[in-house]
This record gives structure tokens, sequence and C-alpha cells, in this order.
């Protein structure tokens, strides 16, 4: 209900999706994920979304979180270097 | 990150927190999926579940794991599941001898009051659902889980 | 007009149907394989001879069947008329005399698969008649591209490269000119909402803009390029790789006449005579025939192989039948009509006589020949018999339609066209009568007489020269009048008297 | 402009959020050779367009910006108080079946994933196309 | 409330049901995950015509989950357009399920059976789903079943699949959030999500533009799904190296349902006069015009024989997407309106289906995937090849197989638009269809086999028992499928009424105001 903190969560979550998107070490980005889907649910909180928050926060920000990180550990852990 | 394949070692810390965290998880979970009033949130109370199951398995291994709930349920525990909400609803058709439609749960009150808990009726109706789906969401991703973490890298060592 | 339902015309089509697939079922046992087409060949025969003594008494009548409804106003529906008779009993009759000269040379080259060969014969004439049968335009595009399915396994028969190739040319024009039919028919559908043949035709001026008639009719001529006009003939002489009682039969009578019969229901049944002068398509398609006439006749100057030298004879004898109807006039129709059936025998006569002797002596060019005509006198004489009629001499009946396309270029007062005519009839003189000097009073060499030192060159087996023999005959019998040229000749009447404008 | 800058920037800035949520989900799922980001870029995508879909709920952020009247779609005991709005629940709830699904094709992408890596020993695009094409060529 | 009336609803719920009663059953018994499978499909068959004659008889059918009124509930609404469909998804699965039995019992290791079928069945309740669905965030939600299993289903076998469905997956995914996306901006304009009520509400928006970018972010959703060109690029792989019975189901109806939710979105949600309103269907036309030719010469190209049938799929989404292109600038009777889309949705699924079948066929018995591994096999496998022949001369056009009926129909439509652009593609069109599957039939028949060479005269003779033909059940679906080809052409040109084929086109056309036959 507050403008200013609208404002910053929709900054940490461009931050953190651009962030996710970029880094080269995959669990970093996989954390980085579940941390913006948990300022997402934050953000849907703001707007009134309880459920849809509530959700996201057990779903998003932690089971596919586990499910990532549980497939990362059989895979190479570092995106290579693009050219 | 992965016991199994470092030589699965015990971790003091992280053990004595899930032993702590876990039953809390387990029971907020059950409260998620059944709420207070009969109305509740299937999905993501089977997700919570779904997460404490993760949580103990990361912390003791998949032998300990396996003790508390076998893998082998998961198939029995989607399937109970489905059958639970999908059954409520083709149940309305079935007692209404197909006059009403599937999920009307004014069809099935005749069946709550034989069973005389006629003043819980719809909320009971819900309960089902919510539960029918939280299981099977659970199973599906304690399952998805093995599947993903462990499951293949045992059958080669068996093998 | 009277016109009387009978179920005959389907059962004329169901005797190669049902022999197909009982060749099909006896596969293993040649001799009954062989048995059914010979018997359908026969029943087929029967049936529509039966329909042939109906139709004549019938003063124009016709014999119609519809089957079932395909589109509104459209019915899957068989119309034997006059005309269409004359090519169906032209394919009938010449389905048993090739099913015996077929034995004949596929067992003695003892070819292979010769199961497959029966069952799409089989099924090539229930194209055939299909199309001489068929009531509308869109009957007559299934069979049409039955006939063209059916072909292909005969002329890629050998499995040479030379053959595969052969018939993938043959899909390619013939199929692709399936689409332009289909699309002219259905746009003349949607213009006068059926496709029915009928005497005077069914498109009128005012259907369309003068512009789009002319260009519908080309689509339709480019949608009968098996009648092998030019330059859209190629794919005929390339054919020439199939077993030679395939090129006898499909590529002298069934396919090409096919198409040069499509094209003759187009100008008397769709356009009509009246409209067809009207929009002055008659010159368009006389050009063409002319054109065709003339250089074919002068391609197959240039050719040594027998076959292919009979493969541009057909490809310019053709034209004379397009000729003939573009003239719009009732001697000219009148002769292209009689060219169906004529022609037919004729051509027939000289591929079965190429085919005989490839099979006796293994050769193919006409350089090879010479003195063949002592050892194999019966097959050489049917030879000339053939030859003079493609000329247009007496006593063979190429002679009777000539005279008719004569009168007919008289009738329409065009000394050009029966210029083209006698410069057409003096070439296939050209073509044709040093073949027949050769074999008779060429010297041949040693080794040529012997088959490479190998064995003795005699006549053919009589399963091959007996069928020859006949059609010879029979190519001699219409030209003088008697009962059975007679029923030729009123049939090719009937017909004419029927188009109303002409 | 500024007026134009308030009403179609300021006041909607839930949406261009969204909106650029979506982009660079997109621009991942595309560019991205290494397929646990393609993923991750697929993932941020679907949530821009949930972020789009609650914002469309949310009556106050587009009538005066600044205070948002809308409350939670919740159900008091006493009923609800003179002067708020609830949110839009039906949004809500399509967005919940959306985080379901959005979870299962985590779920498949990332079972794909591992199993890519156990045949071509990398999860790496141009890689494993390259080994496909060596395949080819056998 | 009839008893048919509850069939839609209960074709989907009961085929999840069984789907999980696979996995359960296969606890128990593997070899009767199949048999549960084809009796469930099999029973829902008889529903689906159940209700396409109740459809056409009585009228449309209106289903309300829950009892709950739309807008507020989830609507089921069966009119002749998805009862048509319906019929042809059930079949077809049928057919491939019969298939799969055997194929997959070669092919895939016992333990994966099971999910196999669980996931089988889901796919089947899913596109059941899609097709009878009134509610447009409900069709969401059901592509998404249809579209996981159908990831899962292609990844089966493992090795290169996996890529191919992993490009599925992405693409498919960025596919139905953009649909997702058109309905939120839908929803944001006309605040309901029911079909027939944003009918209702959206004339008044016509000129919104937030319209207009909901329908192009619809249309762009759909047309990756549909594999419409230029964003098929997840088509071939998918197609060639999946099971054989999957690349049917994914040629045959997974495609074709998406083009039938973009029509039924195009003209159930939208109508004519607002698809008038812009130059949509008129380009629409010119992609499928341009689909129709890539699709063929890069066919031409191949030589894996299942990647050339995906080619060819493209190109023939081509024709169901020019027919319904040129469905509004058609106007009159018979031939106008969606008639030749409609023919060819069913066409295309029993040409390509058989086709694909066929190609498995020869990876089951000889592992040939590519053509010049099939010399001589026609000889081999009699039936199986012979089924190739007529599902190819059907894609060709020959008479009076279904291809032939497409075409007339397509032509009808072109005469009618006045467009004789497109009669030009069709012709090369089919001339480029002639080259590439004429090429394979040469292959079977003309060219001799390698090990035998010219010595057919005892092939001819053989033995009857020699002959190297496929096990029954998968002979069963490739037959029937092919004579399908050649008895659909017929009932389709000779309008049946007991079959009902014209009643349905013509009942399609009426409901979206596209011009009515009267005979």
């Amino acid at each position: 209900m507050i403008v200013p903190i609208d404002f910053v969560l929709l900054f940490f979550l461009l931050v953190t999706a651009i962030a996710a998107i970029t880094l080269k070490d995959l669990f970093a980005a996989i954390v980085l994920l579940g941390a913006y889907s948990f300022i997402m649910a934050n953000m849907w909180l703001q707007l009134g979304a309880s459920d849809v928050a509530f959700t996201e926060a057990a779903v998003g920000a932690g089971t596919s979180t586990a499910l990532m990180v549980a497939a990362l550990s059989r895979l190479s852990r570092k995106a290579r270097w693009e050219k | 990150m992965n016991p199994e394949s470092t030589g699965y070692k015990r971790d003091v810390i992280i053990q004595t927190t899930a032993k702590l965290m876990v039953p809390f998880i387990l029971v907020f979970g059950l409260y998620v999926m059944m709420g207070s009033e009969g109305t509740g949130g299937g999905f993501q109370g089977g997700c919570i579940l779904a997460a404490a199951y993760i949580l103990y398995v990361t912390a003791f291994g998949t032998e300990k794991g396996r003790v508390m709930m076998p893998e082998s349920w998961n198939t029995f525990f989607t399937s109970l599941g489905l059958y639970l909400y999908d059954g409520a609803g083709l149940v309305a058709i079935i007692l209404s001898l197909a006059a009403a439609q599937f999920l009307n749960y004014s069809a099935i009150w005749p069946l709550a009051n034989i069973l005389g808990i006629a003043e819980a009726r719809g909320y009971m109706v819900a309960f089902v659902v919510d539960v029918g789906i939280g299981i099977t969401v659970m199973a599906a991703f304690v399952s998805q889980f093995f599947d993903l973490a462990w499951k293949e890298k045992e059958e080669e060592k068996g093998e | 007009m009277i016109e009387i339902e009978s179920i005959r015309p389907v059962l004329a089509l169901l005797c190669p149907l049902t022999a197909a697939f009982l060749i099909l079922a006896s596969r293993n046992h040649p001799n009954i394989r062989e048995s059914w087409t010979m018997i359908a060949s026969v029943m087929q025969f029967l049936v529509v001879l039966s329909m042939l003594l109906i139709v004549k008494d019938l003063e124009g009548g016709v014999i119609t069947y519809s089957i079932f409804n395909m589109l509104p106003g459209v019915d899957l529906a068989f119309k034997v008329d006059a005309f269409g008779l004359l090519f169906a009993i032209t394919s009938a009759s010449l389905w048993i005399l090739v099913s015996s000269y077929s034995i004949g040379y596929m067992r003695s080259l003892h070819e292979h698969a010769q199961t497959r060969y029966y069952f799409c014969f089989a099924f090539a004439i229930l194209g055939a008649e299909g199309v001489a049968m068929s009531a509308n335009l869109l009957t007559m595009f299934i069979f049409y591209e039955i006939l063209t399915v059916a072909t292909y396994p005969l002329v890629a028969h050998d499995q040479t490269e030379e053959a595969l190739f052969a018939g993938r040319k043959y899909l390619a024009y013939l199929l692709t000119s399936g689409v332009f039919f289909l699309a002219a028919s259905l746009i003349t559908y949607s213009l006068v909402g059926t496709t029915d043949f009928r005497n005077g035709g069914i498109l009128t001026i005012d259907a369309a803009s003068r512009s789009a008639l002319m260009v519908l009719f080309v689509l339709f001529l480019l949608g009968f390029m098996k009648s092998a006009w030019m330059p859209f003939h190629s794919w005929l002489p390339t054919a020439m790789a199939a077993p030679t009682p395939v090129s006898a039969l499909l590529h002298a009578v069934a396919v090409v006449k096919a198409g040069v019969f499509g094209i003759v229901r187009i100008v008397c049944y769709i356009y009509g005579v009246d409209l067809m002068s009207q929009l002055g398509l008659g010159i368009l398609l006389a050009s063409i025939a002319s054109f065709t006439m003339i250089t074919a006749s002068l391609f197959a100057i240039a050719q040594d192989n027998l076959k292919r030298r009979l493969a541009y004879s057909t490809i310019s004898q053709l034209s004379y039948i397009l000729f003939g109807v573009a003239l719009l006039k009732p001697m000219g129709v009148t002769g292209a009509m009689l060219h169906i059936p004529f022609h037919g025998f004729m051509k027939i006569t000289l591929f079965l006589c190429a085919g005989s002797i490839m099979v006796a002596s293994g050769k193919k060019n006409i350089s090879e020949l010479a003195g063949i005509g002592r050892i194999m006198p019966f097959t050489m004489f049917a030879f000339t018999v053939g030859a003079i009629g493609m000329a247009g001499a007496p006593p063979a009946c190429g002679f009777v339609s000539k005279w008719f396309l004569c009168m007919g270029t008289l009738e329409a007062e065009n000394l050009a066209l029966l210029a083209v005519i006698l410069i057409s009839s003096l070439l296939d003189v050209v073509y044709f009568f040093p073949i027949i000097y050769i074999a008779f009073f060429g010297k041949p060499k040693e080794a040529e007489l012997t088959n490479g030192g190998k064995r003795e060159i005699k006549e053919a087996s009589p399963f091959m020269v007996i069928p020859l023999t006949i059609t010879a005959i029979f190519s001699m019998v219409f030209c003088v009048p008697n009962p059975i040229s007679n029923v030729i000749i009123t049939l090719a009447k009937l017909a004419v008297s029927g188009l109303g404008g002409v | 402009m500024l007026e134009w800058f308030v009403q179609e920037v300021f006041e909607k800035y839930n949406f261009w959020t969204a909106i650029f949520i979506i982009l660079i989900g997109i621009y991942a799922t595309i560019a991205k050779g290494n397929l646990l980001k393609k993923l991750i870029g697929l993932s941020i995508f679907q949530t821009g367009i949930f972020l789009f879909y609650i914002s469309l709920g949310d009556i106050g952020s587009l009538a005066n910006w600044g205070l948002r009247t809308a409350t939670p779609p919740i159900l008091w005991e006493e009923g609800v108080e003179l002067g708020y709005v609830y949110a839009n629940p039906l949004p809500h709830v399509l967005m919940l079946t959306g985080i379901v699904v959005s979870a299962a094709t985590t779920g498949v992408a990332l079972a794909l994933v591992v199993r890519m890596y156990q045949e071509y020993g990398t999860i790496e695009e141009d890689e494993i196309m390259r080994k496909e094409m060596e395949l080819d060529q056998r | 409330m009839l008893l048919v009336e509850q069939f839609p609803v209960l074709i989907v719920t009961t085929g999840v049901f069984a789907g999980y009663t696979i996995l359960i059953a296969g606890l128990v018994n593997r070899k009767s995950c199949a048999y549960i499978f084809l009796s469930v499909v099999f029973s829902h068959l008889i529903m689906s015509l159940f209700i396409l004659h109740h459809v056409l008889t009585v009228g449309t059918i209106h289903y309300w989950l829950g009892g709950w009124r739309p807008p507020w509930g989830i609507e089921y609404v069966v009119d002749a357009l998805n009862a048509y469909i319906l019929v042809i998804v059930l079949f077809l699965s049928l057919m491939a399920g019969l298939y799969a039995k055997r194929y997959e019992e070669h092919k895939l290791e016992e333990r994966k059976h099971v999910t196999y079928f669980t996931l089988f069945q889901l796919l089947v309740a899913g596109l059941c789903g899609v097709v009878v669905t009134g509610d447009v965030f409900n069709m969401y939600v059901l592509s998404e079943i249809v579209a996981l299993t159908a990831y899962a289903l292609i990844a089966s076998p493992g090795g290169r699949t996996l890529k191919a469905s992993y490009n599925y997956l992405v693409m498919g995914s960025v596919g139905i959030c953009f649909y997702l996306l058109g309905i939120g901006f839908l929803y944001s304009v006309t605040g309901t999500l029911n079909m027939a009520d944003m009918r209702i509400l959206l004339p008044p928006l016509y000129q919104n533009r937030l319209v207009f970018v909901a329908y192009a972010l619809i249309l762009v959703g759909f047309s990756i799904k549909m594999a419409l060109i230029p964003l098929h690029t997840w088509l071939p792989d998918a197609h060639a190296f999946a099971p054989s019975e999957i690349s049917a189901m994914l040629s045959g109806i997974i495609i074709e349902v998406y083009t039938y939710a973009f029509i039924r979105i195009s003209f159930s949600v939208f109508t004519v006069d607002f698809l008038r309103l812009l130059p949509i269907f008129d380009i629409i036309s010119w992609i499928a015009a341009i689909a129709i030719i890539y699709g063929s010469v890069l066919a031409i190209a191949q030589i894996n024989l299942k990647r050339m049938l995906a080619y060819s799929s493209v190109s023939q989404m081509g024709y169901i997407m020019l027919g319904v292109g040129l469905s509004i600038s058609t106007r009159s009777a018979l031939w106008g309106g969606l008639t030749p889309a409609l023919m060819h949705i069913l066409n295309h699924a029993l040409m390509k289906g058989c086709l694909f079948l066929v190609a498995g066929a020869f990876i089951y018995k000889f592992n040939a995937w590519n053509i010049t591994d099939l010399r001589g096999l026609g000889r081999k496998m009699p039936w199986t090849c012979g089924a190739f022949v007529l599902a190819a001369i059907s894609m060709i056009g020959v008479p009076p197989s279904v291809g032939f009926v497409t075409k007339v129909y397509l032509i009808f439509a072109f005469v009618e638009a006045g467009n004789f652009i497109f009669m030009a593609i069709l012709l090369l069109s089919a001339l480029l269809n002639l080259v590439y599957f004429w090429r394979v039939i040469e292959i079977l028949y003309m060219r001799p086999g390698g090990e035998e060479g010219h010595s057919e005269h005892h092939a001819e003779h053989a033995a009857p028992g020699k002959s190297e033909e496929i096990p029954l059940f998968m002979l069963i679906p490739v037959v029937t499928l092919a004579s399908l080809c050649m008895i659909m052409g017929i009932v389709w040109l000779t309008e049946i009424p007991i079959v009902g084929a014209i009643p349905i086109l013509d009942n399609v056309n009426k409901l979206f105001g596209l011009g009515a036959y009267t005979p």
C-alpha cells in the first residue's frame, strides 16, 4: 500500500531478474531466481493478492528452487563464457 | 550439495535444524492444506509437505527418507489424491443419476445426511478435494525430486 | 432424346476391377492369373457390344447411370452415347487382343513382376473405359487420374534407370496436367453450375467474359496433356521405355486417346461448336494441331529406334483428331471421331509388329531390319497394312477418316488446312516406307540374321502373331463397306448429328 | 509532456515493470545458449505475465496513484468496512493455476536437461548441436 | 439433463481418472496398461459419436461445471465443430494406441511402459479437454496438460529426441504464454473469460487497440503451437525422432487441435465482423501459401523419411490455414467458409497418421530411418507398403482419395475468393508432393532390394510365411487408416447422410455466420 516500497520491490525485481540471467555460476543464478520469486511474492502481497503471494513463495521460491538445485547437483555448475 | 555423490557426510548443524523444523513445517503444511474452516489450499499445502520431506531427505539421506515414506508409495499417493478429487466430482454425477453436473456438490448432500454430518456437508467436500490435491502434489513433487537428484545414480551403482 | 437407365456401364467397369483383384489373389498361379485377364476382357467386350447395339438403334439416345451425388448438380454418373462408345469399343476390343499378346510377350521374355503388370493393366483399362463412359467432367477426371496412376508401374516396369526416369517424367507431366484439368472443371462448375456433357455445350457466351472463356479453354488444353500436343509431347517418346504391349495399348490407344477424347468432349460437349467459333478458338486449336502434325512427322523421320518413330507418328496422328474437331464442321468432326478407332487399330498393329520383331530377333532399330520381311512374313505384312493406313491410302481404314477430314477442310473453305493434311500425309509416307523397303528388299548382313549367332530368327509365337494379324485384317475391313464398318460410321454420324450447331 | 508521463508511465509502473520482466525473460529464453539459463528465462517470462495479471486485479493502482485502496479479498467475520475496495480475486485464482503450470513445466524441463546432460555430457546448446551433427554424419 | 450431455465432461474426467488408474494397475501388472488405455479410449470414442449425433440432431450442448452459470463458472460447450474434432481426436488416438502396444514393447524398456501409457492417456484427456471447453482460461490449462505430456512422450525414447523435446518445450511454453497474455488483455477489457460472454461484450470494443493486440498475441501464440511458418522450427526434429505413434499424434492431432483452438477463438470469441476490420486473414492466407511451398521444398531435401513427413506436415498445415484464411472472403453456399479447412483437418489426420505409422513400421522391422534404406521393401511388407502407397497418393491428391477432395474444395474456395495465384501455388505444391512421395514409392517398389538383386521371381513366388510383415496389432491401424483415406474420400464426395459429413460442415458454417448450404 506504500508506493516507495513498490518501487523498491520492483527495482529489486529487475535487478535480480537481470542478474539471474547474466551470472555464469548456475547455482548463483538459481538462488537469485529464488530470490526473484520471493520478491515477486512480496510484490503480489503489496497488490492485495495474498493467496498468490503465498503460493509463489511456496512453489516458486521454495519447491522449484529445490528442484533446480537438485537437478544442478547432476550437472556441471558453470555456464560457459559466451563468445 | 549431493550427499550421495560426495559420500554422504553427517552435518550436525543441518541435521539439528532439520529435526527441529520438519515437524513444524509438516503441521503448517497440513494446516494450509485443510484450512481452518474446511477450505484450504491443497496445492500450497502439498508443496509445503513435499518441501518438508525434501528437507528431511537432504539432511538425513535417502535411506532414512525411505523409512519415513518409501518411494513406491509415491505412485500410489499420486493416484489416491487424484481419485479423491476427481472422484468427488464424479460422485456428484453418479449420486444424482446424471441429473447434476460434474462437481455440483449439492448433489452430494444426501450422502452427507446419511453419514450424519449434515451440518458440515459443504466443508466436507472441499476438505476431500483439497486433501486429494495436496496428496497428489506432494507425491508428484517428491518423486520429481528423486528423479532429478538421486534415482538413476543409485540404479547405476546397483547395476 | 431417349435416355435409358441401365447398369451396363457399371458392369463394364466392374469387369477389369474384379479382374484386378482376382489377379492379385491368384498371383502364385500364372495360368489362372492370365486366364482372369482374358475372361475379363471378353466379358467387358460383350457388355460394351451390347450397349453398342442398343445405342445404335436409339437414334441419338443414350444410356445413363448415376451412382451417387458428388456436388449439387454433379453426380458420379455414366453416360454412354455414340461418341463414347466409339472409344469404349476400341479399347475394349483391343484389350482382348493385347491381353493375348501380353501373355506371349511377357512369357517369352521371362519378365519379372508379372502380377503387378497384369494388375495395373486391368486398372488402366478401367480408367480408359471410365473416361469413355463418364457423363461429366468430374467423373471423367476421376478415371483420368486412375488411368495416369495405374500406367506408371507399367511405364517403369523395366526398373532400369531409363525406365524409372521415363516413369517420373510421365507422372510429372500427366499429374500436373491433372491439376489443370481439375481446376478448369471446377471453374466451369462455378460458372454454370454443372459439368455434364451436353450436345451443343453447356457454356454460353454470357457465362463469363470472352477472355475468361478463352483462358479456361487453354486451361482445359493444358489439362489434356495426355493428347501429347506439342510442345507438351515429350513424355510420350520417353514412355516408350515400357514393354511393347503397354506402348501398344496404352500409348497408342488408351492413354493418349483419353486425352484426345477429352478435348473432343470439351470442344463439342462443353463449349459447343457455336461458342467455339464465336470465340475463334477453332483457329487456335487448328493451329496447334497443324503445328504438331507437321513437326512430329519431321521428328519421326529423324528417329532410328522403331518404337520412338512410332511414338512420334502417334503424336502426329493424334493431332489429326484435334485438327478434325477444330474445323467445327460435320465432316471434320466425323473424320476426327472415326480416326479414334481407326488409328487405334492401325497403330496397335504397328506396335505389336515392333514388339514381335523385338521378341523374335531382339532388334530395336530400323537400320537393323534389313531383310526381316522375308523371315517374318506375317508380321511385316501386317506392318505394311498399318503403314499404308497411316499414310491414308486404301485399302487400310486410315483412308476413310482422312477422306472425311479433307472433306471437312473443304467444308470449312480453308485450303491452307487442306494443304496441311496433304503435306502431313506425305511426310507419313516419307517415314514409313523406308521401313517397309528395308524390311523386304534390304540385304541383310550375315550376323544380323542369326541374332548374334545364337539362334535362328523365326516368326514370333502364335500368341503374338495372331493378334497382330487380326488387327491388320480389321484395319482393312473398316475400309470397305460392310456391316462392321457400317456400325462404326453410323455411330460417328449419330454423334455428329446430335451436336447441333455443326 | 509531464502529464503524459504521469498518466502513461508513472501510474502504470506495475505494467511497465511487467513488460520489462517479460522482455528480459524472452531475451534469455531465446538468446542464452545454456539450457538451464533458458529455463530460468522461461520462469522469469511466466512470472512477468503473472505480475501483469495480478496488476489487472488491483483496481486501486489504476484509479489514483499514490494511495492504494484495494484490499486483499478476504472475508472478515464482521463484514467489510465502508470505503474498502477488494482487489479482483479472479485474476488471482487464475494465476494460482498459472503458477502450478509453470512449476510443472519447470519440472519436465529439468528432467529433460538432466537426461540431456547424461546423453551429451554438456548443457550448452551449440555443443549439443555439434554432437548431433557428428551423429548425422555417421 | 440427458446422459449424453454428461459425456463431454465425462470424457475428460474419466480420461484423467483412467490415466492414474493405469499408474496403479502398472504396479500390479504391466501388461494391463495398454488394454486399459485402449478400452477407455474406445469407450470415449463411442461417447464422442453419441455426442456428435446429439449435437447434430438436438443442438449444442452447454455444460456448466459444478452447476455454476457462466460467466461465473466454467462452461463446456459442444457444438458441431467440437464434436467433429473430438471424434477425430479419439479415433486417431485409438489407432495410435493400438499401434503403440506392440511398438513400445519392442522399443521401450519395460519399466517405462506404465508411465508411457499414463502419459498417453493424460494426453488424450487433455486434447479432449481443449476441444470441449468453452472457457478461454480453461483452454490454457488444458493445453498445458497436452503440452507437458507431449514433451514427456516425445522424449521417451531418449537420445536425440531430448533436444527436440526441449526445443518444443521452450517454444511451446513461449507460445502458450503469448496466448495467456492475449487472454489477459481480453479479460482486462471485458472482465470475463467465457467465450460466449466475450463474444457478446466485445463488439463495442472492436476499435480498441487492446483488442487488436490481444488478437495478435493469440495468433502468434497459436502459430507457434500449430507450427505455422516461420514459427515451425520445433516441429521437424520433434516429429522425426519421437516414437512413431507420437509423431502421428503430433502431426495428425496435436497441431490440428491448436488449429481448432485458433478457429474457435477467431470465430467464437471474435466474429467475422472483427476479422474483416483488418486484413488479418489475408496475411494468414499468404503465410499459409508460403508454408505450403516452403514445407514441400524442404521435404524434398530430406533423406530421413520421418523428417520428410514432418516437413510435409508444415506444408499440409499451410493447406488448412489457407482454408481458414480464405474462409471470410468466400461468400457462398457449400464450399464457402471453413469447409476446406475442416475437411482437411480430418483428411490430414488420416493421411499423415497412416504415413507416420508406416514409417514407424520400417523402423520397427528393419531399423530403416532413411529413404534409401527402403529398397525393395514393397515385396517384403506388402500390406504396410500398400498402405503407404494409398496414403501417399492421397497426399498427392489422386481421386477418389481424401486429398483429392481437399483439392476440389480448396479450388472452389480460390474461385470463390477470386484468387488465382493460390491456384498456381496449389498446382506447384501438388507437383512437389508428387516429387517427394513418389521418390519413396519408387524406392519401395521399383528398386530391387540390396541383397536379393534381380531375383524377384523368388519373391513373387515365395511362400506366404516368408513375408516380414509387422505384427497384427500394428498392421490393423495402418491398414484401417489407409483404407479410410479412400473411403472417407468417397464419403465426402457422396455426402452420405448417415455419416453426417456435410451437415457438420454446414452446421459449423452456419454457426459462425459464414454462409450455409441449401440443397
